[in-house]
């Protein structure tokens, strides 16, 4: 057993003077089904966390004494279950003092649900706010990320851009808790700004076949879809889709195709022009709280040392470690509640935005609309297309229709 | 003849030890740290669902692949009863045990008209069936899960407790279960089911009987890892994993035993604590773990011991008379393969 | 003596096939009815019929002025019909002890401590009482087939159904099967046996009845059952000796 | 040594520690009809799986057409014309009748001959033309023991081994396949057999064997023998 | 009615499909009686290894199999051989574990050499189709896994009733001591049949591999379906598990046609279980 503290509730260090790290449980999707997400971890957690530890760690004033940064990751499998069970074992075994939660709501609920049943801070970010928020009210996890409105504002704006005001959009949602969480937004306020909808429920993840669901998008004349779905099944449905002679003109994706190689194995003809919402960014101008470093040089640097290409995720497993720096500079202590205090005080710019919590323990990171583009080199890669409401993140490339 | 643990002093001193390790096992929270406590805590639970799934699959010859049913029922039941009715915790577990009870007597008519694997997948199915059915039920939160809410806080001992309790029930229960009546059916229909009918045994029934003490307690066992999870969501509830987990145990510890879930519980949640820090490879581990101990030890680890020195720990064998001479016979010597 | 079973016109199929086309008896209580019959004649089936594994198309079968046509093996076991099987199936993980408890507990209606002593006596009687407690898997088949006798015997039967119990035995332990149901019928069991040991059915069945597929060939007397022309034609064949 | 066609040397098989066949020996000569008899339990048939190689002797060695076969697998044993039928009338239950006989031609000596062959065991056994394509499992028990016996001879082997052969067949029966017996015998097939039944036993073999809890306590020209004889030493008298 | 015709063609094509994802399933879990839990993950195996092939000698998917075939079989024999004969008379359970374990082994080891990237395996005919009229297309590359699927079973049909070898692993399955006493060879007997489970495995993952995206962790799904498949059809009947493959995919297709896409996985399993509350025993079980 390590150094789990004899009361029930709040499993601080270890006490007193042994104190010789201020402990940061980590868990992360490395293996199953969302080990994509998982890619890049230890090494955007480590890339932040070197320069403070470098320099001795941060000062405590308790303990009188600067106390380095141990960051302690955990598999979870990719799977609710044992994400409960692992963040279980730092938060009693290694004594944790601050939890991060990031990678969908498969790990993020289940690492905030931890936290609040043991009185541990969580730091929780990438999985959309409102399922997150359904599990609240929370004491001792805060949230940053985008709500579902948002991304509808942002792809409603795109549409009307690309000119495709009024057209009839189809909603490609499966049923989970993504899918669940978003597709109830689009449903409603489709209609109410002015466009048709073709709704064929939700499916099942996992699915195989999707020949109903694009009978009913050509039925109803369906020229945008738009979706939150897992990779594999959007590949799959985009590919029998253009077998079953169905082409959209306009793609609106959450999830579906966040990383390069999710793109690249449904191939450029039907990767191309495909929209999704972008969370960071090489683009994105903010820098590094810790080193001043832009996102850019981060993943340049990533490319660099590991032979892949960037992925957006990278940013979100950075960006809560800044928050947990500029948390703990903020403590005196390393008593739960002051450290819960201090986040709840949080007032920064991370390299995903600017992180201010409310009083439901919620930030709002921007969000910009990216679109895939066919490269020379025959890549694929994404360009910003719209900044509706973040116009510090520039545009890259223009908007246009899938041909 | 090796050894005679059955009679005698050996009962008593046996006796004695039990009751040792119980007392111990209840005093863990008062001496062990936190995480000392959660991996009992884990243990009891995993003892449960072993000895639930060695129930049905050691003794009564059905092998389900399909406890995460009830384990799925237990979590939802806590959740929707507390949260939405205000069910004080313990009583949701027992009133999600009813209704896992009331299922598996529904399932039973359809599901134990089939037999060996076409039970086992069918029960799969089902469970697979269910997690489409909550995926889209608003009431239950549908696909985002729910928050048993009133867990919040609550401290781990409390949880322990209540595991130990229903572990040792488990326990019990099995032990009593086949050294009653109903357990010599369930043995005689699992080796061959028309001599056990035509020996007067009710199949359907004994089955019957089976499958609602094990939906009880798995559920249960359910609500409790709930209670430990906070959140419960249907493609983890009713995730297959549940069902391996109990198989490993058993398979592990030793099929047909009643002492063998217990050790594989622990082998099971030890191997799961300690290989969680090897990231990647630790599913390796675990995959070659399982294939060499079944490999070696194929009646698992306690079956394969008992067999050898002729013993067995809390056997439920029943004797013509009270000396025990029945060294079981070796494997055909020499036998194929 | 008062009829204890009657078969009336009973029709047995396995699917498609047809193996019993109307046949119609009556056991008495206390009586020893042998059955003969080519192989494949039926013998098996109509005792699965008795018995519940297979239900009869058509006809009835009344046991003890209960219809039992359609009723489960297991409660007709409750009512007092045993059986062994031809091909043994003894719970093999179970030990011979075990294996007859289950007949003298489920089958006979009795707590298993009630049951113990019967099923003590029921291995005795076949002369198991050595292997009492060797698993059951592990016996020869003979002893196999003893095995079946004594747990169908531990259910405490009022008609008892022996299908092929002597085949295989040496002359003196079918002397002994012999002396068995002999020692049976005294306390009043009624005996229905299938058995190709012609001398055995002779001696020792108060009735004999010769099935040719699924028909009743002959039935009456066993000496003269015997001698009949047709079923000397069917079954025992033209005499070397 | 090479007069024999078989010959066990002191063969002792086990049950985990249990001796069910302690230093048995036998031979048989080519075109000879033997047979082995002895009580339930006296080990005959652990002794006649230690032969075919289905058991592997603890001791003891066996020789055929002069060659030392102990250790040798099953199979290529069959493929050398020695071939066993085990007692009660084994079958593969899921198989059709005809599957069931087809298999007994798996050599590849034996597939030539396989139409012939199954001709013969029809004319035997007409029953199984019958039966043919219904599944072996839903046979009569007679009917089982007619395919298990009728596989075996679809072999073309040169050496069979009976193991209660007549077990749960009815007396007509019985008597063709004895008489069979006798004709593929005068053909040049050598026969063991395995029974209880003494006196036919006695009356159509060449030479008998008494087994008795594992070991040979008498063996002898059948025709010298005494039924009282065997009987005696049946019983351990 | 072009929808209703669009289903059902897609229905039956998906049909295909899952008999190719079944048959050696059938084949090991019918015949042997052996429950292999990694039987999707050897058929995610296959797609990778000619994922594997394909690039590095830049041929088509479908030229891949000559050397995925043999290289799977040889897996599957090995692997039967070496772990699952051992214990394949103690029962269900054990054999549940081994393949449980082989599942997770081969999907971890999966996502380690390969990451957990999505992969398809190229072929120009992917996105080609049939155009019958306007609103009905067949998908040329569902055609030709459904044919491939047909084929395969058709052909291992024919296995299990004509050839020697096929009855012989009927009958080391039925009686192993009494297949040994007619000749057969059982040392390799049980890895000859999975080697062919395998084999039949990779063949249906190339054309899955072609058809949908997959990752490491794929294999569990297309477990589901070759049990579902396999339970429908009866175990070990050849013909019964292509009838069960189009009665499965219609069931799914035509239930997301009626009821919307939400129904489909649903009334797949509805209709499985109904079948088996009526046929505890599947179609075709003898
Ligand atoms: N499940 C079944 N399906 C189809 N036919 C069957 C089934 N069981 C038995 N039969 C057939 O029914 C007939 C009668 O079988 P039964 O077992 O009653 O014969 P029997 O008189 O007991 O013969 P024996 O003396 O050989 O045991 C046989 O021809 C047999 O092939
Ligand atoms: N699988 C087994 N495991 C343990 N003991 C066995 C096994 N098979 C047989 N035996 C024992 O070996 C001894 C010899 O058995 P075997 O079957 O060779 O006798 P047999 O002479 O063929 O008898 P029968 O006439 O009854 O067929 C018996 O005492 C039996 O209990
Ligand atoms: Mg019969
Ligand atoms: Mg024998």
């Amino acid at each position: 057993g390590g150094g789990g503290g004899t009361e029930e509730t709040g499993g601080g260090g270890a006490a007193g003077d042994e104190r010789t790290s201020i402990k940061i449980g980590i868990p992360n999707p490395t293996t199953g089904p969302l080990a994509d997400f998982g890619e890049g971890t230890p090494w955007a957690e480590e890339l932040a966390i070197k320069p403070i530890n470098d320099d001795g760690g941060i000062y405590i004033e308790e303990y009188d004494k600067k106390l380095p940064i141990e960051l302690v990751f955990i598999d979870t499998e990719s799977d609710s279950t044992k994400a409960s069970e692992v963040t279980q074992k730092l938060i009693v075994d290694e004594g944790v003092d601050l939890l991060i939660a990031r990678h969908t709501p498969d790990t993020a609920l289940p690492v905030s649900a931890m936290g609040e049943r043991y009185g541990v801070p969580v730091i929780s970010t990438e999985c959309p706010i409102d399922p997150w928020k359904a599990g609240g009210p929370y004491e001792w996890a805060f949230h940053a990320f985008w709500t579902i409105d948002s991304v509808y504002e942002l792809y409603r704006d795109s549409w009307v851009e690309a000119g495709l005001q009024g057209k009839t959009v189809g909603l490609l949602f499966p049923n989970d808790p993504d899918g669940l969480a978003w597709a109830p937004v689009f449903a409603e306020r489709l209609p109410q700004d002015g466009y048709k909808v073709s709704d064929p429920g939700r499916y099942p993840i996992g699915n195989s076949d999707w020949s109903s669901v694009i009978n009913q998008f050509k039925q109803d004349g369906v020229e945008i879809i738009a979706g939150c779905n897992i990779p594999p099944d959007f590949a799959n449905f985009m590919k029998q889709a253009s077998q079953l002679g169905f082409e959209p003109i306009f793609s609106s994706q959450g999830r579906s195709i966040l990383f390069n190689a999710s793109a690249t194995a449904m191939g450029p003809e039907l990767a191309d022009g495909q929209t999704i919402e972008v969370w960071w960014s090489p683009h994105h101008p903010y820098p590094s709280s810790i080193t001043g470093q832009t996102a850019k040089d981060i993943l340049e640097l990533y490319t660099q040392e590991s032979g892949r290409v960037w992925t957006a995720t990278i940013g979100y497993k950075y960006a809560p470690v800044e928050i947990a720096i500029d948390v703990l500079k903020r403590c005196k202590n390393l008593e739960p509640e002051t450290i819960r205090d201090a986040i709840a005080e949080t007032d920064m710019v991370t390299v995903v935005g600017p992180i201010k919590y409310n009083e439901d323990h919620l930030a709002f990171t921007p969000i910009v609309l990216g679109q895939w583009t066919l490269q020379d080199d025959g890549t694929l890669d994404v360009e910003i297309v719209n900044n509706w409401k973040n116009s510090e993140i520039p545009e890259t490339g223009e908007i246009r229709l899938m041909k | 003849m090796k050894t005679n643990l059955l009679s005698g002093r050996s009962t008593i001193l046996k006796f004695i030890a039990l009751i040792i390790v119980i007392v111990a096992l209840f005093s863990v929270p008062s001496w062990g740290s936190q995480y000392t406590v959660m991996f009992f805590m884990l243990v009891c639970m995993y003892i449960g669902l072993g000895q639930m799934w060695n129930l049905l699959a050691g003794y009564a010859g059905l092998v389900s692949l399909g406890q995460q049913i009830y384990i799925g029922i237990g979590g939802y039941a806590l959740a929707v009863l507390s949260n939405y009715y205000g069910v004080p915790l313990f009583l949701g577990l027992i009133i999600g045990g009813l209704v896992a009870m009331l299922i598996s007597v529904g399932l039973s008519y359809l599901l134990l008209r089939m037999k060996g694997m076409y039970f086992a997948v069918a029960t799969w199915i089902t469970a697979e069936a269910l997690i489409v059915i909550f995926a889209g039920w608003n009431y239950v939160g549908s696909g985002n899960g729910m928050f048993i809410k009133a867990v919040r806080g609550m401290p781990t001992s409390t949880i322990y407790y209540y595991s130990l309790v229903v572990a040792i029930i488990t326990v019990i229960i099995v032990v009593f279960l086949l050294r009653s009546k109903l357990g010599l059916g369930l043995i005689a229909i699992r080796d061959n089911d028309s001599a056990a009918e035509t020996s007067g045994v009710n199949i359907f029934k004994t089955k019957l009987y089976c499958m609602m003490i094990s939906s009880f307690l798995t559920s249960v066992i359910g609500g409790l890892f709930y209670m430990s999870q906070v959140w419960v969501q249907p493609y983890a509830a009713f995730a297959i994993n549940w069902t391996i987990a109990g198989m490993f145990i058993v398979v592990i510890g030793g099929i047909g035993t009643v002492s063998g879930p217990i050790l594989g519980a622990i082998i099971y949640v030890f191997l799961n604590q300690y290989l969680s820090q090897f990231g990647g490879i630790s599913m390796i581990i675990l995959g070659i773990i399982a294939i060499l101990v079944i490999l070696f030890a194929s009646k698992g680890i306690l079956g394969t011991i008992q067999d050898k020195f002729g013993f067995e720990i809390l056997s439920a064998r029943r004797h013509s008379d009270r000396t025990f001479t029945g060294k079981p016979i070796e494997e055909l010597e020499g036998s194929n393969l | 003596m008062s009829t204890i079973l009657k078969v009336e016109d009973i029709h047995v199929a396995y699917g498609r096939i047809k193996i019993i086309p109307g046949l119609s008896f009556e056991l008495r209580e206390g009586e020893v009815l042998g059955v003969i019959g080519p192989n494949g004649a039926g013998k098996t089936t109509l005792m699965n019929a008795l018995i519940g594994l297979v239900i009869p198309t058509q006809g009835k079968i009344i046991f003890d002025g209960v219809d039992i046509t359609k009723m489960s093996p297991e409660k007709r076991c409750h009512l007092g019909l045993g059986r062994t099987y031809q091909i043994p199936r003894p719970f093999e993980g179970m030990t011979v002890f075990e294996n007859v408890l289950v007949g003298a507990s489920y089958g006979a209606g009795r707590t298993e401590a009630k049951a113990r002593p019967y099923c003590i006596e029921a291995i005795k009687k076949v002369g198991l009482y050595e292997k009492k407690d060797i698993l059951a898997g592990q016996l020869t088949l003979l002893d196999r087939k003893r095995l079946e006798i004594a747990r169908a015997l531990g259910t405490n039967p009022k008609i008892l159904l022996l299908d092929e119990v002597a085949a295989g035995l040496t002359e003196a332990e079918v002397q002994d099967v012999q002396d068995l149901v002999a020692d049976l019928k005294t306390t009043g069991i009624t005996i229905m046996w299938i058995e190709h040991v012609i001398k055995t059915m002779v001696e020792s069945t108060d009735k004999l009845m010769c099935l040719s597929t699924g028909s009743l060939l002959r039935y009456g007397d066993p000496l003269e059952t015997m001698n009949c022309a047709e079923v000397q034609e069917v079954y025992l064949g033209v005499d070397e000796e | 040594m090479s007069d024999y066609l078989l010959k066990a040397e002191d063969i002792n098989a086990k049950y985990g520690d249990f001796q069910a066949v302690q230093g048995a020996s036998f031979d048989i000569k080519k075109g000879e009809i033997i047979s082995v008899i002895g009580t339930n339990g006296a080990g005959k048939s652990t002794l006649m799986k230690a032969i075919v190689g289905i058991m592997k002797p603890s001791g003891g060695k066996v020789y055929y057409k002069g060659e030392d076969i102990t250790g040798i697998p099953t199979h290529k044993l069959v493929e050398m014309g020695l071939i066993a039928v085990p007692e009660g009338g084994r079958v593969f239950p899921r198989m059709s009748v005809l599957d069931n006989l087809i298999m007994g031609s798996y050599t590849p000596k034996a597939r030539k001959e396989r139409n012939q062959a199954l001709e013969r065991v029809y004319e035997l056994f007409p029953i199984l033309k019958e039966k043919a394509n219904q599944a072996a499992g839903s046979l009569s028990g007679g009917q089982r023991q007619m395919v298990a016996i009728g596989r075996a001879l679809m072999s073309e082997p040169e050496l069979v081994c009976f193991d209660e052969i007549s077990l749960g067949l009815a007396p007509t029966v019985i008597k063709d396949i004895y008489a069979t017996i006798r004709q593929i015998n005068k053909e040049g097939l050598t026969v063991i057999l395995v029974e209880q039944d003494v006196k036919r036993s006695l009356k159509i073999s060449d030479r008998s064997y008494v087994m008795l809890k594992g070991k040979i306590v008498l063996e002898g020209n059948s025709q010298e023998l005494t039924e009282d004889e065997v009987k005696k030493a049946y019983f351990g008298l | 009615m072009d929808a209703l015709i669009q289903s059902l063609i897609q229905g039956v094509l998906l049909g295909g499909l899952y008999a190719a994802i079944g048959i050696g399933m059938s084949l090991i879990f019918g015949i042997v009686k052996l429950t292999n839990l990694a039987h999707g993950d050897f058929l995610v195996l296959g797609s990778y290894i000619s994922l594997v092939v394909t690039s590095t000698l830049g041929i088509s998917p479908f030229l891949s199999l000559i050397i995925v075939v043999p290289v799977m079989f040889c897996i599957g024999f090995v692997v039967q051989n070496t772990m699952l004969n051992k214990v394949l008379s103690k029962g269900a359970e054990p054999t549940l574990m081994i393949t449980f374990g082989l599942s997770i082994v081969i999907q971890n080891l999966l996502l380690y050499f390969f990451t957990a990237d999505a992969r398809n395996l190229h072929s120009s005919i992917t996105l080609k189709s049939i155009t019958i009229s306007d609103g009905i297309r067949i998908p040329v590359i569902y055609l030709i896994s459904c044919v491939v699927g047909v084929v395969v079973i058709l052909i291992l049909g024919a296995y299990f009733k004509k050839t020697y070898q096929g009855k012989a692993i009927m009958a080391a399955a039925d009686d192993l001591e009494v297949a040994q006493l007619m000749g057969v060879n059982i040392k390799n007997i049980y890895g000859l049949a999975m080697g062919i489970s395998i084999a039949t495995a990779a063949i249906a993952g190339v054309m899955v591999g072609m058809i949908y995206n997959f990752y490491p962790t794929s294999g569990s799904s297309y477990l589901v379906i070759a049990f579902a498949v396999v339970v429908i059809g009866g175990m070990g009947s050849t013909y019964g598990t292509l009838v069960a493959g189009l009665l499965f995919g219609l069931a799914q297709v035509l239930g997301a046609h009626f009821f919307g896409a939400q129904a489909q996985l649903l009334t797949g399993y509805i209709v499985l279980l109904v079948m088996l509350i009526f046929r505890p025993q599947g179609l075709f079980s003898k």
